[in-house]
C-alpha cells in the first residue's frame, strides 16, 4: 500500500508524475460526468500540474479497451469506440413464419412478378399490409415493375436474398406441382377419387409460361 | 471444552463509563446504553481489568447482583430478561461457593461459569470483528466504482423462421386446396335436376317434332365428360319429370338409342 | 481505428489474447456493478477464455489509480483506496449503523448461515425487526437456506454486494476470521446441562460445513 504521505507529498512539493496519474486516473472513473482541468487541477494536491499527467494518461490508453477523450473542456474515459458492439446484447427469438406469410411468399415465388389483387385471387383471402411489409423487411420479397394495366398496379418478386436464404439457384428451380406430388411433398393426400384436374396441370403450364417469359425479359 | 486455546479480543475503544462509576459511587443506573444482560455483564467484566479469559466469574456475578440490587434500593425498574440474568448469576453464585452435592447430571459450577465466560467472550470477538469490518476500506467512501455506467443496451431481435419445403408445401396447399375439401359437393360439376327442369319449361314451348336429348344440354356443359354426365343425367331426370306431368312425351326406338322428347303442346 | 473483423475473427477463432484484454476491459469499466465471469463470456465473442485476460488486467492496473479486484464470482474495476482523500466529491453520506446493526451484521458475516435464534443467543437481546429490515434494505444481508430442523426457521447470509461494499473477495476473507475459528468463538456450544439432541449436533455439522465447503470450491 502506498502511503498517503508519498501521495500528498509536502506542502510545498508536487507529488510524483506517476502518482499524478494515479489521481487523475481516479478521479476521472469515479467522476459521474467529464470534468474540466480546472475542477481536476482544484481537487488534486497543491502543485499539481495535470497537464502531462492526461497526456500521459492519453499514451497508456491509447490502444487498451479504455480511451481518454476531450469533450469540449472536459476529460473523460470513455470505452474505445470499435467495442460499442460488446455493449450491446442481442437476444435472437427465432419465430415460425406465419401461414399467411408463407403462402404470400410461395405465391410469389411461384407466380412473379405478381400484384396483390392476384396473389389474393390465388389465396381466396386478402392480404394484409403487414404480411408483404414483413416479407421486405426480411428481404425476402422486393417490389417489381409496375403492371402495365388499368391502375398500374406494383408487382412482388422474390429477391436474392431470397434465393441465397432458400439455397436456391433461381427461382425456376422451386419444383412443380407434378414434381411435388410424385415426391410425396403434398402436405396430405388428395381424397381418394379426385384426379389431378387438367386445369391444374393447366395452371402448371401456365406457371411455366411466366418463368418463360421472364426468361425472354 | 472450548475454553482452552483461546485468544483475547480486546478491545479498548468506547469503554464503558460503567466501571468508573461504580468505582466513584455514583450510580445512576442508565441501562440505556446496555444491549441485554450479557452486555451488561461485559462491562461489568472490564472493572476487573483482566484477559476475559482470566476473570473471575464468581466476582463478576457479585458485581451484577449488586448492580441489580443498587437499582432496586432506588426503584429503577429492570427489564425482565435482567432479572432472570440475576436469578440464575445467584444459582451460580450458590453452585460456586458450595460444591456440588454430586448429582452426575447436574452441570457443575465451573462448566456453568465457563460457558458464561465462553459467551462473553465471543460476544467481545463478534464486537470487535464488527469493529474491525466496518474499520474496512468501504465502497463510496474510500474506494468508487465507475461514475458514468454504460447500459448495456439489451437488442432483442426476432428471426423468422421459413424452410423452402414450407413454401413449396404452402403453395401446394393453395393450389390442391379444393382437393382437401372432401365433404363439400363441387358445384361446379353438378347439374342438378331443378336447374335442368326449369331451362326445359322455358325451352319446350318453341321446339317442334322430336328432339334429341342429347342435343338440348346447356351450354358450357359440355367442356368435360363430368359436366357432360352430370347435365345429361339431370336433363333425362327433368324430362322423366315433365312426362309424368304430362307436359312432354319420350321416345327411344331401341335399345341404347338416342331418346326423343316432344313437347305436347307443340303436337296439338 | 481496429476493424471489427479483427475483433471478431472468424467464427470459430477467438480474438488473440490482447483484443480479448481490451474487451474485457471495456465491459468492466462500463459497469458500475461487479460482472460475473459468466456474463463477461456471454458479452465476449465466441471461444473467448477471459480468465487469462482478467489476470493480465489485474497486473496491469496493479499499480494504477484504479483497480481490478475479484468480489465474489464477479470482477469490478474500482478506483485504488489510498486515494479515497481525492473522492470527497463522490463520497456517500452513509446513515451511521446502530450497535445493534453492525454487530447482528457481523454475526451474520462470520457464522453464516445463522439463524435468527442464533444471533440472540450470541447477542444475549433479541434482534429487532428493523435491524434485520436495515441490513436486507442495504442488501448485505439474504435469506439463505432454511435449516434442517424443527420449525426449518430461516438462516441469513451475506450478499454479493456486502462483498462489494467491503472490498472482499469471498466472505472468506473477513477479517481475523481464521483466529476466531480456531480460537472456537465461531462455535455454538449448547450450554452445559442441556441434553446433546441430534438435532443440535446436526445443526452444528451444517454450519461448520459452510465453511468447509466453501473452502473446497
Amino acid at each position: 500500500m502506498i502511503e498517503e504521505e508519498e501521495l500528498t507529498g509536502s506542502l510545498f512539493e508536487a507529488p510524483k508524475i506517476d502518482q499524478q496519474e494515479r489521481m487523475v486516473e481516479a478521479i476521472l472513473f469515479a467522476s459521474a460526468e467529464p470534468v474540466t482541468l480546472k475542477e481536476i487541477i482544484s481537487r488534486l494536491p497543491h502543485g499539481c500540474e495535470p497537464e502531462q499527467a492526461l497526456k500521459n494518461l492519453q499514451e497508456k490508453y491509447k490502444s487498451s479497451g479504455i480511451n481518454l477523450v476531450k469533450v469540449g473542456e472536459c476529460w473523460a474515459l470513455r470505452t474505445a469506440a470499435d467495442l460499442s458492439f460488446l455493449m450491446q446484447k442481442e437476444t435472437i427469438e427465432v419465430r415460425k413464419l406465419s401461414r399467411a406469410a408463407v403462402e404470400t411468399l410461395a405465391i410469389i415465388a411461384y407466380h412473379q412478378s405478381v400484384t396483390r389483387a392476384e396473389i389474393e385471387e390465388i389465396r381466396g383471402v386478402s392480404v394484409s399490409r403487414g404480411t408483404i411489409d414483413l416479407l421486405m423487411e426480411l428481404d425476402w420479397i422486393k417490389i417489381g415493375r409496375r403492371r402495365m394495366s388499368p391502375g398500374r398496379p406494383v408487382t412482388f418478386a422474390t429477391t436474392q436474398n431470397f434465393l441465397d436464404h432458400f439455397g436456391l439457384e433461381s427461382a425456376r428451380d422451386l419444383p412443380g406441382l407434378k414434381e411435388l406430388k410424385s415426391a410425396g411433398l403434398l402436405e396430405s393426400p388428395p381424397p381418394p377419387g379426385s384426379v389431378l384436374t387438367e386445369k391444374m396441370l393447366e395452371d402448371e403450364d401456365q406457371q411455366n409460361d411466366l418463368f418463360n417469359e421472364e426468361k425472354t425479359i | 471444552m472450548v475454553i482452552k486455546n483461546r485468544r483475547i479480543y480486546e478491545n479498548f475503544d468506547n469503554f464503558t463509563t460503567l466501571s468508573q462509576m461504580m468505582t466513584k459511587d455514583e450510580l445512576i443506573v442508565d441501562l440505556d446504553g446496555f444491549e441485554g444482560p450479557l452486555d451488561l455483564l461485559l462491562a461489568l467484566s472490564r472493572s476487573q481489568k483482566l484477559d476475559l479469559m482470566k476473570i473471575s466469574i464468581l466476582q463478576l456475578a457479585e458485581q451484577y447482583l449488586e448492580f441489580v440490587e443498587k437499582a432496586r434500593t432506588l426503584k429503577i425498574e429492570l427489564a425482565a430478561d435482567y432479572l432472570v440474568m440475576a436469578a440464575w448469576l445467584a444459582f451460580l453464585k450458590s453452585r460456586l461457593l458450595i460444591p456440588a452435592d454430586v448429582d452426575e447430571n447436574e452441570p457443575s459450577g465451573e462448566e456453568l461459569a465457563a460457558h458464561l465466560a465462553f459467551q462473553l467472550e465471543r460476544l467481545q470477538a463478534m464486537r470487535d470483528a464488527a469493529a474491525q469490518l466496518m474499520a474496512r476500506d468501504q465502497l463510496g467512501r474510500n474506494f468508487f466504482a465507475r461514475g458514468i455506467e454504460e447500459k448495456v443496451e439489451k437488442i432483442r431481435r426476432i428471426k423468422y423462421e421459413a424452410s423452402l419445403l414450407e413454401i413449396i408445401q404452402g403453395y401446394a396447399r393453395i393450389k390442391t386446396k379444393d382437393d382437401f375439401r372432401p365433404f363439400v359437393m363441387d358445384r361446379d360439376e353438378v347439374y342438378t335436376i331443378e336447374q335442368a327442369l326449369e331451362r326445359m319449361r322455358g325451352l319446350i314451348g318453341y321446339s317442334i317434332g322430336w328432339i334429341d336429348i342429347f342435343s338440348f344440354l346447356p351450354d358450357g356443359w359440355t367442356s368435360s365428360v363430368n359436366r357432360i354426365r352430370a347435365a345429361t343425367a339431370s336433363t333425362f331426370a327433368a324430362t322423366l319429370e315433365l312426362a309424368k306431368s304430362g307436359d312432354l312425351e319420350l321416345r327411344q326406338s331401341d335399345s341404347f338409342g338416342p331418346i326423343q322428347f316432344k313437347s305436347k303442346g307443340s303436337g296439338k
